[in-house]
């Protein structure tokens, strides 16, 4: 099973890389929430998979029985999918900003911090 | 929400019985206070005139509290405290070391500088926008990074400081700052999601994310584990953080746009983050893998420092240029990353140290230069040597600091390096750094000389400025102070740091304190 | 979107996902929960409060600034994890106390108002991200 | 005699100390201010004077405190002949500056700061000669360049003062990291870090194959300090000092702290082919060069500045010239050239000061004027030229017995010395007859013989360079024998006295002075050639710093544009590409791939349909043509995700999954439907095959380590712990939520600390209103947009 995730985070990874390499603040943005995404399913894989059975300790017992799934994963995940989420959040806004503030998503015509053309520094003492 | 169902258990299977001294507090409480008074000051985030009175109190404590942290840590050595009092590895521990506990401290120095600054520096606006709350969280980011003893807790502080940084990034109210915050946000995002991703193999591999038992445990996996692919992808996402060439795009297309004194907080502290985790990992986790790569980490080193200063003299703006000037100096810290040993550790170490208040230094005087000259750029400043003589000191001692001249703490650092780059013979990375010392040493030269020396240029004469407030010029001096201060007696950082190469170097210490009796096994 | 049939379900509905939020996060210590969940649930009630009735009526119903719920969230997360200094044990160290309340037997413990200031950072925070972008909507 | 270490401690501080003072000394007493200051180096100078008896015994004094004992690093002094030789020109000669400097900068407005960075060279000068350890000698070295930096750059006003401040900077800058260089090599080489043990490991490092490497490094710092061709040009530049920084810089200090450094050096490298080859062609070199350059000059300062590069170049030409009386000569030279040049130029500033111009064509007559000025510069001249019963005469002597044997190379260097001393014995009497003799010529100002601070300095020293040559038994005794033998590492006794010996160097000084006084009788025609032959040349070093720099500067801004474009593409693409790169790479090179895996077979349908769906959603995003179907397939790719979260026990995860994907695909289409985008990704052909090529290594190399670690066996230690702990200790039964709130809260606290920044950051970003750019003012910000 193990190989089969490590296929499909293979694309997922391919397929964040690919849209990041856009010109275009929008799918640079999609790219980061799938980035996330794999990141995620990454770690879940990292931790080694088991089917079905959440690590939810029954009532009758004082153990999670070792059929069940590896929880420490999960609680990554979960600290990992909210922070990726926050990012994601302020990324969103932050291109909606760039968009009013600059009228562009195009990342190329984004050179205020850094202007096209600038003159020499002064050459004398 | 039952309670226990069984009889008793033996708690000390799972938990640290030994009582817990106070004193064991100190590695958590700069963390602790700083997000308490983070989410303090959010809840009063209106009464803006409160702000201050928090923050500026909280930060001297956070400076006190890392002192003492340091001052234990040099005469004990490393302790640990495990959150929940669970036995490590399977709580979270906090282990101070002399590594975490230098820059711990160095970082609270200078935040307090900026904190103090901010007080002028930052408007109603920005204020009301969080300056101070976003202050508080990035030093909770970064002294829970250096203090932190679990690789992924390590991720999750990076993360705190990295949002805190967007949040100081875009206060400034430019718009210039929007296209650098998105720079910024996107290249960091990537550098902070491959870190994750390897604490995502570490786990995979060693089962564990405590880092003491990750060195413990290395010995055994080197054999099959793919641990230099791993270390690799562990440089990358740590050389993007610290901003070494060729992954540095970041800092020069953002450090410039905010508020000075958010500008000087980045430059002294979020690339040290990065440093101080590639120290971290690449030392005292996979030293043999750091030996093999040695040679990819000098290359990128070399590449960096003169770019680096290349970079430095290209510019007219005073705020790009010290960027510029922090990659260089990135490209020292990893050159001693790079040769190793307990010279070139404690030279990266030492120069790190100096760096943080080298650069925090750097634009602070970027900024009150360009507030008393009226401009950032060395195009038209001119004739602060007489409107400001003070203002002309500090920017003479900053300058030669960073240039790495005596009697100033950039000195040592660099001999302590170059010492162990010709110690093993090469020449090529001696060479490197010599030549961008040399070239910074041209670079703030002809800063001093445009801008101080040259006279004012009778298109810049303008109102008179209003003469600093002790609020922009005593961090200044306070911070020229300890760069003389520790240019003319350097013995007492160096001591420490060569005592945290050692640490580093031989884990033993730290691994002991986290595992006293040898661990759950 | 200010539609009367929204108008009309939205006050309910809001009603019951705030209930509702408040049951996920005290049953996630033993199911499938939590703080953050519940948090984020009980963001989305004001959300769609917020869109039926506009922000201010939120900002009015909710009478403190999101902000301010995130940032005493916080304090009460941390604060839950300094507490154990007063016991004489680690940072974040669980504290269990059983107190009786007319006769039955109330767990409190520092994880449970840790897991609160989970709740009321992400009411807080993502509330104030879903108010503050509904706000340039109805400029 | 340990007790004196204090004293001579506070005497190194001393000079550094008065400086603080010397600003509120002259607030205080004006110009005055610099007798009281004067004090300072005077008592220095007291102080060293003690030592002569113990070191003209052949004894060496050295003392030191810990100073940064963790780098194994000492504040360590150590006077033998030639430090203390040094140590009393650099005070004695001090102490007639800072009084020669009160008069000279009388009046100026920061007569008080001038002072004080006087003072503060001194200090750095004084340290350098006698420091012992490497490292402090370095930092003194540096010290004098930075130093140097301020002195020189005094005129700030005016363009050239900053231009040759930093010409000095750079120069010596970068001598300086040669020389550290070179020091840590000798370091390495020796296991030595202290000048004073360097004399007994002499054999390891003239055989170690670094010689060479570590001598060129050393020389490196020696050649830019002592303004050796090609690296003189920053020295005449230097000469936009004030007249008492040049006087200083020039006499005994900054430009011999390389004649010092070599001499310290000559008993450990000396004696060797390189040695004997690089010293005296450069130093010969520098010589001709120097006087010749000299000629040209019709600027009194300009002139001496020239014969201070020449007899810089005699100097080092002498230190490598392994003959008798090679060293012996070198020492009185250095002597007699830092008398009669400290009085020189004293008397330039002087002529300067008080008629207002240096120009040696406008000069004259001043004789009646200035008397004492006159006399002062006679008696340096006479020296200076070489004539009997002077200083002068005793070193030139010495010269010839060193330089005239028979061999050819003796021969060469013979007529290079005759030809460079000739030429400086013209300019001598130029700079000390011309302005004094002839008829009177109107100045700018009325010439006065000038206030008794300003003409001290130079009438001593002229004094003392004919004291010296009198008194030669004495000043041998005390002075040039523990000298030489110190920079000879072994006992050597001088005894050249100034009455005349028949012979072959009296023939060669009676030839040099005839020719210096044809060259002297015929100056105007010589500087005619030579500004004919230097315009013919072109330019020389000195306008190439000028290249250099505008040159350094331009490079750096092409290097600049390249690596730092401004494009977030670029950076991008350069990121991924090294990611791929960090990822297969050393997979490959280091055998780290993952062995070949068997087909998944145990996966059931619904499973594999999941899977397939995230992979369609994927790919949709990528082919997507619109907002629309990109934010629905987003949703699709996530909601798999949260499916297979569900399947494979997650039920935390993909409740949460589940929700932060709505939320995310609510507010992604809340926000883009307001944005006009253009719809489709266009991409070239090249550019897609590139950029597809990036993606699909970066994704490969995520699987193939994934594969790889995963097939390791995995070590449960910690599952199984949480597992067993959970409910009996943290009374939970979610596992999951009691890691999260329990055994990894800290991680938690630092999420919550993230989701509430999140909130306040785009808070900040949707609120705060924002300007243009305004990158050249600092006006306060005045934005406000709250209106919460």
């Amino acid at each position: 099973m193990e190989t089969l995730f490590s296929l499909l985070i293979g694309v997922f990874f391919a397929s964040a890389v690919y849209l990041m390499l856009s010109k275009h603040t929008v799918r640079i943005l999609l790219g980061i929430a799938i980035l996330g995404n794999g990141v995620n399913l990454l770690l879940f894989t990292a931790g080694r998979l088991t089917r079905e059975i959440p690590p939810i300790i029954p009532f009758d017992s004082d153990v999670l029985p070792s059929a069940a799934a590896n929880p420490l994963p999960q609680a990554l995940i979960l600290t990992a999918i909210v922070i990726s989420f926050s990012f994601f959040a302020f990324l969103l806004v932050l291109t909606y900003r760039g968009y009013q503030e600059l009228g562009t998503d195009n990342t190329d015509e984004m050179r205020l911090a850094e202007p096209k053309d600038e003159s020499l520094p002064p050459l004398g003492y | 929400m039952a309670a226990p169902t069984t009889a008793p258990i033996d708690l000390s299977a799972a938990m640290v019985m030994a009582p817990t001294a106070l004193a064991d507090w100190l590695v958590i409480a700069p963390m602790g206070l700083m997000i308490t008074l983070g989410a303090v000051l959010m809840m009063v985030r209106h009464k803006l005139h409160l702000h201050g009175w928090i923050a500026i109190p909280g930060l001297v404590a956070l400076v006190i509290l890392d002192g003492l942290l340091l001052w234990r840590v040099a005469v004990d050595g490393p302790f640990t405290m495990t959150a929940g009092r669970w036995l490590p590895p399977f709580g979270i521990s906090f282990t101070a070391d002399l590594l975490g506990a230098l820059l711990a401290f160095t970082s609270g120095i200078v935040a307090l500088a900026a904190g103090i600054y901010g007080l002028r520096d930052i408007n109603a606006t920005g204020r009301r926008y969080g300056f101070f709350p976003f202050l508080m969280l990035l030093m909770a980011g970064v002294t829970g990074a250096f203090l932190t003893g679990d690789i992924f807790n390590l991720y999750v502080w990076f993360e705190v400081l990295l949002i805190s940084s967007f949040g100081l990034l875009i206060l400034g109210s430019e718009r210039q700052q929007v296209d650098g915050a998105l720079k910024y946000a996107v290249l960091n995002l990537i550098g902070t999601t491959l870190f994750l991703i390897a604490v995502g193999y570490v786990y995979a591999i060693f089962g564990t994310l405590n880092m003491a038992d990750i060195a413990r445990k290395v010995p055994e996996q080197r054999d099959v584990a793919p641990l230099l692919t791993l270390s690799t992808l562990f440089i990358l996402a740590f050389a993007m953080k610290a901003a070494a060439f060729p992954v540095n795009f970041w800092l020069p297309a953002s450090y410039h746009t905010p508020r000075v004194v958010v500008s000087a907080l980045f430059g002294g502290l979020l690339t040290k983050v990065g440093v101080y985790a590639m120290i971290r990992v690449m030392v005292m986790l996979f030293p043999l893998e750091r030996e093999e790569l040695s040679l990819l980490l000098a290359i990128a080193a070399a590449l960096t420092m003169v770019l680096g200063a290349l970079g430095a003299l290209a510019q007219s703006d005073l705020r790009r240029m010290a960027g510029f000037a922090v990659i260089a100096g990135i490209g020292n810290v990893v050159a001693g990353v790079a040769i190793g040993g307990q010279t070139g550790i404690s030279g990266a170490i030492l120069y790190a140290l100096h760096s943080i208040v080298a650069m925090t230094a750097l634009y602070l005087l970027a900024g009150e230069a360009a507030r008393i000259g009226g401009s950032w750029s060395l195009q038209t400043l001119g004739g602060l040597y007489r409107q400001a003589p003070g203002l002309a000191v500090s920017a003479f001692v900053i300058f030669f600091a960073t240039a790495g001249l005596p009697p100033f703490s950039g000195l040592w650092p660099k001999i302590i390096i170059l010492k162990a780059a010709l110690d093993i013979g090469a020449w090529w990375l001696s060479a490197a750094l010599l030549v961008s010392a040399l070239i910074l040493t041209l670079t703030l030269g002809r800063v001093f000389l445009l801008a101080f020396w040259r006279p004012q240029l009778a298109s810049a004469v303008g109102e008179p400025v209003s003469p600093a407030t002790w609020h922009r010029s005593g961090p200044l001096v306070g911070l020229v102070a300890v760069l003389v201060f520790f240019g003319m007696f350097p013995d007492l950082p160096v001591r420490l740091s060569q005592g945290a190469a050692a640490t580093l170097l031989d884990p033993t210490a730290y691994i002991q304190s986290v595992f006293p009796t040898g661990g759950a096994e | 979107m200010n539609t009367l049939i929204l108008r009309t379900v939205a006050p309910p509905i809001t009603a019951l996902m705030l209930v509702f939020s408040v049951f996920v996060l005290l049953r996630g210590h033993n199911e499938p929960g939590g703080g953050f969940i519940g948090g984020l649930i009980a963001a989305s009630a004001l959300a769609i409060y917020g869109i039926a009735y506009g922000v201010s009526a939120v900002r009015h119903a909710i009478r403190f600034h999101p902000m301010a719920i995130a940032g005493f969230g916080l304090l009460v997360g941390a604060l839950s994890g300094v507490v154990s200094i007063f016991a004489g044990v680690p940072f974040m160290t669980g504290l269990w106390i059983y107190p009786s309340i007319f006769g039955v037997e109330v767990p409190l413990a520092t994880v449970i108002s840790f897991d609160i200031g989970v709740y009321f950072v992400v009411l807080g925070s993502v509330g104030s991200i879903a108010l503050a972008l509904e706000e340039r909507e109805t400029d | 005699m340990a007790d004196q270490a204090p004293l001579t401690l506070l005497c190194l501080f001393l000079p550094f100390l008065t400086a603080l003072l010397a600003p509120a000394a002259v607030r205080r007493f004006g110009h005055g201010g610099s007798w009281g200051l004067a004090l300072a180096p005077l008592l220095a100078f007291l102080h060293f004077l003690t030592f002569l008896p113990q070191i003209s015994a052949g004894e060496v004094v050295t003392g030191g405190y810990a100073w940064v004992p963790s780098l194994n690093l000492s504040f360590s002094w150590f006077l033998d002949g030639l430090s203390l030789t040094f140590a009393l020109l650099i005070t004695g000669i001090g102490t007639l500056i800072v009084l020669y400097s009160g008069g000279y900068m009388k009046g100026h407005p920061q007569q008080g700061r001038f002072l004080c960075f006087i003072l503060l060279f001194m200090g750095a000068m004084l340290g350098l000669v006698v420091s012992d350890s490497f490292l402090m000698l370095f930092v003194y070295w540096e010290l004098t360049s930075i130093t140097s930096f301020l002195l020189i750059g005094f005129d700030h006003e005016r363009e050239a003062a900053r231009r040759s401040a930093l010409q000095a900077l750079v120069v010596t800058g970068l001598g300086g990291l040669s020389l550290l260089a070179g020091l840590i090599f000798l370091w390495n080489m020796t296991g030595v870090t202290q000048l004073s043990l360097l004399v007994n490991v002499d054999d390891t490092l003239r055989n170690s194959p670094f010689y060479l490497a570590a001598l060129l490094l050393l020389l490196g710092g020696a050649f830019t300090k002592s303004a050796q061709f090609p690296f003189h040009f920053w020295l005449p530049n230097a000469m936009e000092a004030p007249t008492p920084v040049s006087a200083y810089l020039h006499s005994a200090t900054m430009v011999k702290a390389g004649v010092y450094l070599l001499m310290r050096l000559n008993p450990v490298m000396g004696a060797t082919p390189a040695w004997e080859i690089l010293l005296p062609f450069f130093g010969g070199v520098t010589l001709i060069a120097g006087t010749l350059l000299a000629i040209r000059q019709t600027d009194l300062k300009l002139m001496l500045a020239y014969t201070t590069m020449a007899s810089l170049g005699l100097l080092v030409m002498l230190t490598g010239f392994d003959t008798p009386h090679a060293v012996e000569a070198a020492v009185l030279y250095l002597v007699a050239h830092s008398l009669f040049k400290g009085a020189l130029f004293m008397v330039a500033g002087l002529v300067d000061h008080e008629a207002g111009t240096r120009d040696v064509t406008k000069l004259g007559g001043l004789r009646g004027d200035m008397p004492i000025t006159f006399a002062a510069a006679l008696l340096a001249a006479l020296s200076m030229g070489g004539l009997p019963l002077f200083l002068g005469f005793l070193a030139k002597e010495e010269i010839y017995y060193a330089l005239a044997h028979g061999d050819l190379r003796s021969i060469v260097f013979t007529l290079v010395a005759i030809v460079g001393n000739g030429l400086m014995f013209a300019i001598a009497f130029a700079v000390a007859l011309k302005p004094f003799l002839g008829p009177h010529v109107e100045t700018p100002k009325h010439a006065h013989e000038g206030p008794p601070l300003m003409w001290i300095g130079p009438a001593l020293l002229a004094s003392l360079g004919l004291v010296g040559g009198v008194l030669s038994g004495v000043a041998h005794r005390f002075v040039s024998t523990p000298m030489a033998s110190a920079v000879a590492g072994e006992p050597r006794l001088v005894e050249i006295s100034t009455i005349p010996h028949l012979g072959m160097p009296l023939l060669l000084s009676v030839i040099t002075v005839a020719f210096g006084v044809l060259v002297y009788l015929r100056l105007d025609q010589a500087r005619d050639m030579m500004v004919r032959l230097l315009t013919a040349i072109g330019s020389g070093p000195d306008r190439g710093f000028d290249h250099v720099v505008s040159g350094l500067v331009r490079l750096s801004v092409a290097v600049t544009r390249i690596v730092q474009p401004g494009r977030l593409e670029i950076y991008i693409t350069v990121t991924f590409v090294l990611l791929a790169l960090t990822l297969l790479v050393p997979s490959f090179l280091y055998g780290e791939l993952p062995d070949m895996p068997t087909w998944p077979d145990e996966l059931y349908f619904h499973e594999w349909a999941i899977i397939l769906l995230a992979v369609i959603g994927l790919f949709a995003v990528l082919r997507a043509s619109d907002r629309l179907t990109a934010i629905v397939s987003l949703g699709i790719q996530g909601f798999a995700v949260a499916v297979i979260f569900l399947l494979f026990g997650a039920a935390d995860l993909a409740f949460t999954q589940f929700m932060v994907e709505t939320l995310s695909v609510v507010i992604l289409a809340l926000v883009m439907t307001r944005l006009r985008l253009s719809p489709r990704d266009h991409r070239p052909p090249r550019q897609f095959a590139f950029d597809a090529a990036i993606s699909i290594a970066c994704g490969l190399g995520f699987t193939l380590l994934l594969m790889k670690t995963t097939q390791l066996p995995f070590n449960l230690e910690l599952t199984e712990f949480f597992n067993t702990y959970s409910k009996v200790i943290a009374h939970g039964a979610n596992v999951v939520n009691v890691i999260l709130v329990d055994f990894r809260g800290t991680d938690t606290l630092g999420e919550i600390a993230v989701v509430m920044i999140t909130g306040l950051a785009v808070l900040a970003l949707i609120r705060v209103r924002l300007r243009d750019p305004l990158p050249d003012t600092n006006v306060e910000t005045t934005a406000e947009g709250d209106r919460s």
